[in-house]
């Protein structure tokens, strides 16, 4: 059996009165691209606030590579190799495009905060790494040539895609992509559909993605988890899945 | 605005002056500053000092020490004025007596109290500083002796603001003789600067069932802290300080005060001061402050200071100051300590308020 | 004692209700804290001053005319202070900082102008307490207590219970959107200055005749603040819950501890709630949802 | 005659960048609209310039033969409403609340009740949120508050902005039939659409327009443009995938 | 020089220190930290017994204070650090409040509210002067490291700072030290300098007037802040013949600061070699293109 890289064991998350994951369990394998759909409110964010310990469960466990990881503090996650996108973008408003991907790169440095205070000759060439770091990465995204705007004034789609960039700096063992493809068109989805296929072998990343966007999740998932009302209503393969009636019922609905 | 005197002839004294004319200290700062002002404007009327004029050089530090101690270097660096009257905060006095000290200027005090002001450490004294006014522990005596022998008090209460200088030592020196004399002290509560509501202290201070409450802080506290204390049905007799003077004490407090006593630097209801206070009434449209009459004083010393000098040196003044024996000034008679440069022999006035007046009780001897 | 005390802090609280009120509105809409809250008490407190000694006018009319004079200057002071700071959607920080040199500036503006002295209230209605065996409760506590709840009432009912007030909520989320709505941005920063500018008028002219009028009265609005923050900031019973909190532990703690100590309880007791409650004791802990 | 929104030579930029380089369009009456283009074409700008919350460099925008004002309320009590980008619920507010505002102009208290009636049955996930507040919704809830909120003010004009985003596949379709049902065959409210879904946008559109760098470079009746080659390379995806 | 000058320059280098750790803490990290006075009163009572009680060395006596004021930072940040905005700013405010009551309250030691007079001044101007600059260049290079960054970032939006794997609080944490240290050290020279401190030294306002000097300055911009902290501290002896004016117009102009320039004088934008040689460049090609313009005109 493959390796398992991230092991969710019946989690489960109320807010007041409100079941938003019930019960939920999950298996990704090293390497592999799962997605999770399902309708609106299902509780897929949520999911994604619970491995990043934003949100703490209410009952079930989470490991990451054999570790628990539930209830430990987000950026300890982080650290140990977890990185996520927002569904409501997230970035350093004030920072500069490169900026949010230097700033990103902090565990790629290690000088000490008395180095931050004097310069030395290892800050400086760890610094000098780092910004031709961020710089490829740019690249990568097709942001290059805006490195010096402010984040804030970039269109929508090209936020999305300096927050990936962003996540790719920390360079994570698993990549959880919150609606990665919302505010694009079809042409710029598609791309991204590319895009996502080359940086996961590019990173050799595990990837784990919420997607409305049907293309993007039929052309990318090696396996689907439907979920409804925080509790899994079907799993299986894009085929399976996409033909699933429960599926069509609760979430597809029949085409035009 | 009352404006310093203009020099008419370029030869002119400069005099500087500093204090608090913003900021929450303004109200003495600015009695200080009129009171200079109105006295200097009556000396050059007169014809000034050694046929000359004064000028006064006035600044405002907003009670705050490292801008007095700027401004005290201005005066002494920039405007290089002969000497320098002010301020009313033992605190700002401290800080500048070095500076005064290294600049060679002498500097007298309205009214601060504290001894550390011209004595630092036992056995020093700050060469240059003087003052016009009496010290915290000669109050803080007096008030004891007179509950104790006047009044017939056995038990005291003392209610006093903790993070005022003037108040905490008067209050330390008064615990201090009263418990020497055989006192009991049943309560002892402070308040913070900027309190407005003293019920809880006094509260505890009506169950201690005190005969005389001991109140060493500025009239403005003295007056809502005396009329909580009346409604709250407590009839011990209130003591004062120096801070109580003000007509405002008797329209702000009224009947709360009625009674009480309160240790004073002279009389202001004394005949030789009432045609300054009108004058200063007329000049500056608003009641003389007890500050006004003890910057008076100050410049008094100042003037016979210079003419006895004959000279408008400062260290010739200084000398002059130190050497100054016997002067009638409104609030008593001043001879120079040289050991301690505060004025000697300045006897303690009781004032009693009756009927809502401030009227002389009795002299009280110093040596007493 | 202990009864008398009971009732000295209540009274203490109020005066510290009815500043954190005004305060908390303000802050309910444009989440920042106006320091300039207390100068416009400060303001409405010589308005009525000055109506009663020099226009001699029924204290009735003192009132309207000090409510009314603050309701405008607050206003003003919005226009000039904060809102061009609003329009460019400026950091929270940047409100509080004009608020502070508003502050600054209209102290120190009284004290040039008006003089920094003391002034006494006319005696207009009877201050003498009510005894009760015992005990002695002030007339003029009873009128603050009052008012105070009054004023809290009023405003809940308006803030929650009024369309304006769901618009003036949604202006205090995002006023960007707010205007996409319909709601004059500006019309409901003035309401809510208004009614803040009022409470504070009110609450000048009872200060006034508790404590006189003196140009650094405002600086009792620190008070208020912590009040504000121990409640919850930008909730209107917090801030009232709040600041009998406050008075109370500062009562209890200069009667059976040290008054000399008296502030030192209120900061503890403020440090331990937000520990405790992030929020405060009423705010909501809205957690970010990522 | 005069068209019931037109825009002349709109230019619009910030801090010196242009977002918009001289669009002229128009929408009549009862017309459904809808503007597609990349990202970062100027689509958001020109629908934010239109309510008013960014003021144009120069050129005009005309409601009904009239200048319309600079002030966003003003605008909006003139029956011309947006659902902006990205949601913007009022997080401090329930559900109920938001809703509310969407009304907040409106005094008939009848006629609102009914309107709510009618949001609830689009999308009946926000009545079971009803008393929930906004800010902790997910995010295809917020935009249904956000389009109901919209809904709630009985516009003349409605101006969208992607309100697809984010939202489930049946509900997107759900999306385009609302928009259908707003307008009423031309009988309801006109409607002026940015989508990102230029498929489903084209489908309900009378007519349409490209929009690239702050330019219009194409226009004409959405059928059309649905089969134009050279907009379905760019705009449809090359090559359209069997759940579209 | 004038003694006056020196003082004030003396001063000027003393707030340029204080208010560097707070531009740090608050313009950077974005914790608005409302409590300067209370590290200076820490310094400076630390540093001034030290020198009294002790008769240690200057040096020492500065770097205890400045020590024991950071020290004091980590239990202080351990429950308030991870409040927000306001309730940040009312508990440092609190602290500084309750840091002078305790001093005003412990007479036997601190002199209570009468203060310790007679400390030997020791503080001179080259002293302050090398302090403030290596100070300053130090908390410069900090924010352009990676260790700066990661504070903007932390202002910018925690949640996103903590996904990227920022410890956010420990970082807020540095901030905090970094700043008490640096005020604690101010507060040593300050008592060092005026020969005698007192509580009522250390108020709200001292507080207020280190804020504002960091915001006026510009939020984002340490050079900001070391510009205002020099400007404002020389600004009321120019003003000094306003006399009470002063106060007002100080008031106002900080309003107008804030209206017209929210982003403060310098904003984002610091001083150094390479933008002043930009200015100079860009003025330089202004009036050649002027001159270009008389000589074919
Ligand atoms: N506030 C702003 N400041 C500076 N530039 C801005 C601002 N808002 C938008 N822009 C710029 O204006 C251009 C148009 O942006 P706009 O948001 O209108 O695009 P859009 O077509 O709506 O894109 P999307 O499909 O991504 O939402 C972009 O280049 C963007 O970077
Ligand atoms: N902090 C919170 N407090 C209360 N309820 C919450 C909170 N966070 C989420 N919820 C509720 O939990 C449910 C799941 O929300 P979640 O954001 O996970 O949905 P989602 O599957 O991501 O939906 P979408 O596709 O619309 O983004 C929703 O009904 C939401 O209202
Ligand atoms: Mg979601
Ligand atoms: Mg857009």
């Amino acid at each position: 059996m493959d390796n398992v890289v991230l092991d969710i064991q019946k989690l489960s998350k109320t807010f007041g009165g409100v079941q938003a994951v019930n019960n939920f369990s999950l298996k990704i394998p090293e390497g592999s691209l799962q997605s999770i759909i399902g309708p609106n409110g299902a509780g897929k964010t949520t999911i994604f606030n619970l491995i990043t310990g934003i949100y703490k469960p209410t009952e079930g466990t989470i490991s990451f590579n054999s570790r628990r990881i539930d209830g430990m503090e987000t950026f300890k996650i982080t650290e140990m190799g977890i990185t996520r996108t927002f569904q409501n973008i997230r970035l350093f408003s004030e920072f500069s495009v490169l900026d949010n991907v230097r700033t990103a790169c902090h565990m790629r440095s290690d000088y000490s905060v008395f180095e931050g205070l004097i310069p030395t000759p290892r800050r400086n060439r760890q610094e000098r790494a780092v910004t031709d770091y961020a710089m490829n990465l740019l690249k990568l995204v097709n942001l290059d040539d805006r490195a010096n705007e402010y984040a804030d004034n970039l269109p929508y789609g090209h936020q999305r895609r300096l927050e990936i960039a962003r996540a790719l700096a920390l360079e994570p063992k698993l990549l959880l992509l919150d609606e990665p493809a919302a505010g694009m068109n079809p042409d710029e989805t598609q791309k991204l559909i590319e895009f996502i296929a080359e940086i996961r072998t590019k990173f050799n990343l595990t990837i784990l993605l919420i997607e409305h966007h049907m293309e993007v999740v039929m052309g990318l998932a090696d396996y689907i988890t439907v979920i409804d009302f925080g509790k899994i209503i079907a799993t299986g393969t894009p085929v399976e899945v996409q033909s699933n009636p429960i599926v069509i019922e609760a979430y597809l609905g029949v085409g035009e | 605005q009352p404006k310093a005197a203009e020099p008419e002839v370029a030869d002119t004294i400069k005099i500087g002056f500093f204090g608090a004319l913003s900021g929450d200290q303004a109200v003495w700062g600015q009695a200080d500053r009129d009171g200079l002002l109105l006295t200097v404007n009556q000396i050059n009327e007169a014809g000034g000092v050694l046929g000359k004029q004064l000028e006064v050089i006035a600044y405002d530090d907003k009670g705050d020490q490292l801008e007095s101690v700027n401004v005290v270097k201005r005066l002494i660096n920039e405007d290089k004025v002969s000497a320098i009257i002010g301020c009313n905060s033992s605190g700002r006095n401290i800080a500048v007596a070095p500076v005064t000290e290294e600049g060679k200027v002498p500097i007298i005090s309205t009214f601060a109290t504290n001894p550390r002001v011209t004595v630092p450490e036992e056995g020093t004294l700050m060469k240059y500083t003087f003052r016009v006014c009496f010290i915290d522990p000669y109050s803080g005596d007096v008030t004891a002796k007179f509950a104790m022998n006047d009044l017939g008090a056995k038990k005291a209460a003392v209610l006093y603001e903790i993070s005022s200088d003037y108040s905490v030592g008067v209050r330390d020196f008064f615990v201090k003789s009263w418990e020497d004399m055989g006192g009991e002290i049943v309560a002892d509560e402070a308040f913070k600067t900027g309190d407005v509501d003293f019920r809880p202290q006094l509260t505890r201070i009506k169950e201690a069932d005190p005969d005389v409450i001991v109140m060493p802080f500025l009239y403005k506290e003295v007056a809502l802290s005396a009329k909580q204390a009346r409604d709250l049905g407590i009839t011990a007799t209130m003591l004062g300080g120096d801070g109580w003077p003000s007509s405002a004490l008797l329209e702000m407090a009224g009947e709360a005060v009625e009674g009480s006593y309160f240790i004073n630097h002279g009389d202001t209801n004394a005949p030789n001061v009432q045609a300054f206070a009108q004058a200063y009434k007329e000049e500056f449209d608003k009641e003389i402050e007890i500050n006004s009459i003890m910057a008076h004083d100050a410049m008094m010393m100042l003037q016979a200071a210079i003419e006895n000098a004959g000279s408008s040196d400062p260290d010739a003044i200084r000398d002059a100051l130190e050497a100054l024996e016997g002067l009638e000034v409104f609030t008593g008679t001043i001879t120079v300590d040289t050991e301690t440069h505060n004025p000697i022999g300045k006897a303690a006035s009781i004032i009693k308020i009756e009927n809502n007046e401030f009227v002389f009780f009795k002299q009280f001897d110093p040596m007493e | 004692m202990i009864l008398q005390q009971i009732i000295n802090g209540l009274s203490i609280g109020a005066v510290y209700a009815l500043l954190a009120v005004g305060y908390s509105l303000v802050y309910s809409v444009l989440n920042f804290s106006n320091f300039a809250h207390g100068e416009v008490l400060m303001l409405g407190s010589y308005i009525g001053f000055f109506s009663l000694t020099q226009l001699g006018v029924p204290f009735v009319v003192a009132i309207v005319l000090s409510v009314v004079g603050t309701g405008v200057i607050a206003i003003v002071l919005e226009r000039i202070g904060y809102r061009p700071l609003r329009l460019r959607s400026a950091p929270l920080l940047y409100f509080m900082i004009s608020a502070m040199g508003l502050s600054i500036f209209l102290q120190n503006l009284t004290i040039v102008t008006i003089g920094p002295n003391f002034r006494t209230y006319p005696d207009i209605i009877s201050t003498a307490p009510i005894t009760i065996g015992d005990l002695y409760i002030g007339r003029l506590d009873l009128m603050i207590f009052g008012i105070t709840l009054l004023s809290l009432l009023l405003l809940t009912w308006f803030i929650y219970g009024t369309k304006m007030g769901s618009g003036i909520r949604a202006a205090s989320y995002n006023m960007r959107v707010a205007s996409l709505m319909g709601i004059n941005p500006d019309l409901v920063v003035a309401i809510v200055f208004l009614l803040a500018g009022a409470t504070a008028g009110v609450g000048g002219m009872l200060f006034g005749m508790k404590y006189t009028v003196y140009p650094w009265m405002g600086t009792l609005t620190i008070k208020a603040f912590i009040a504000a923050v121990v409640g919850g900031l930008g909730s209107l019973p917090g801030a009232v819950i709040g600041a009998f909190l406050l008075g109370i532990t500062e009562t209890f703690a200069a009667a059976y501890v040290s008054s000399a100590f008296r502030d030192l309880f209120s900061f503890a007791l403020m440090i331990l709630i937000i520990v405790i409650r992030p929020g405060g004791l009423m705010g909501v802990v809205s957690q970010e949802k990522a | 005659m005069n068209s019931l929104l037109e825009i002349k030579d709109l230019h619009v930029s910030y801090n010196g960048i242009n977002a918009l380089r001289g669009i002229s369009l128009h929408v009549e009456e009862g017309e459904i609209v809808t503007i597609i283009g990349a990202n970062g074409a100027g689509k958001s700008t020109l629908l934010n310039t239109i309510s008013g919350l960014v003021h144009p460099k120069s050129g005009e925008i005309k409601y009904k033969g009239e200048l319309i004002s600079k002030k966003p309320h003003k605008i909006v009590s003139k029956g011309i409403i947006q659902v902006p980008e990205g949601r913007q619920v009022f997080a401090n507010l329930t559900t109920l609340g938001n809703l509310g505002i969407g009304a907040f102009l409106r005094k008939d208290k009848d006629a609102i009740a009914e309107d709510m009636e009618y949001v609830f049955s689009v999308f009946p996930r926000l009545k079971e949120r009803a008393s929930q507040m906004a800010g902790s919704l997910s995010g295809g809830e917020q935009q249904m508050l956000a389009i109901g909120r919209g809904l709630m003010s009985k516009p003349k004009v409605m101006l969208l902005d992607e309100p697809s985003l984010g939202l489930a596949p049946m509900l997107v379709n759900d999306i385009f039939s609302v928009i259908r049902k707003v307008n009423n065959e031309g009988k309801g409210t006109t409607i002026l659409l940015v989508e990102q879904n230029a498929r489903k946008a084209l489908a309900v559109a009378n007519r349409a327009y490209v929009l690239e760098t702050g330019e219009i470079i194409r226009e004409g009746a959405g059928i059309n443009l649905l089969n134009d080659p050279s907009v379905q390379e760019a705009y449809l995806g090359v090559k359209p995938t069997n759940l579209q | 020089m004038s003694p006056y000058l020196q003082g004030i320059l003396i001063l000027a280098g003393i707030n340029v220190l204080a208010v560097l750790g707070l531009s740090l803490l608050t313009g950077f990290t974005g914790s608005f930290c409302f409590g300067q006075a209370g590290f200076l009163t820490i310094g400076a009572y630390v540093a001034t017994l030290l020198t009294m009680e002790l008769h240690v060395p200057f040096a020492v006596a500065l770097l205890g204070g400045a020590l024991f004021s950071a020290l004091v930072s980590i239990p202080l940040g351990l429950p308030t650090l991870k409040l927000k905005g306001d309730y940040f700013a009312i508990a440092t405010l609190g602290f500084a409040e309750a840091t002078r009551l305790i001093v005003e309250n412990l007479e036997k030691i601190t002199g209570g509210s009468r203060g310790i007079p007679g400390i030997p001044t020791k503080t001179s101007l080259p002293i302050v002067l090398v302090l403030a600059v290596v100070a300053s260049i130090c908390i410069r290079f900090y924010v352009v490291s990676r260790h700066g960054r990661n504070c903007v970032a932390i202002r910018e939006d925690e949640t996103a700072a903590q996904a990227i794997g920022i410890n956010t609080f420990r970082y807020k944490q540095i901030s905090f030290f970094i700043n008490a240290a640096l005020a604690g050290l101010a507060g040593g020279l300050l008592s060092h300098y005026v020969g005698f401190i007192q509580p009522a030294m250390f108020g709200i306002q001292k507080s207020t007037e280190l804020i504002v000097m960091v915001i006026f300055g510009g939020m984002h911009s340490v050079t900001g802040a070391i510009l205002a902290a020099i400007i404002l501290t020389a600004l009321p002896e120019v003003l000094r013949a306003a006399a009470a004016w002063r106060l007002v117009a100080y008031g106002a102009v900080v309003v107008l600061i804030m209206v017209t320039r929210p982003q403060g004088l310098l904003g984002n934008w610091e001083l150094s070699r390479e933008s002043l040689m930009a200015i100079w460049n860009g003025l330089k090609s202004r009036f050649s293109k002027k001159a270009v313009g008389v000589d074919h005109g």
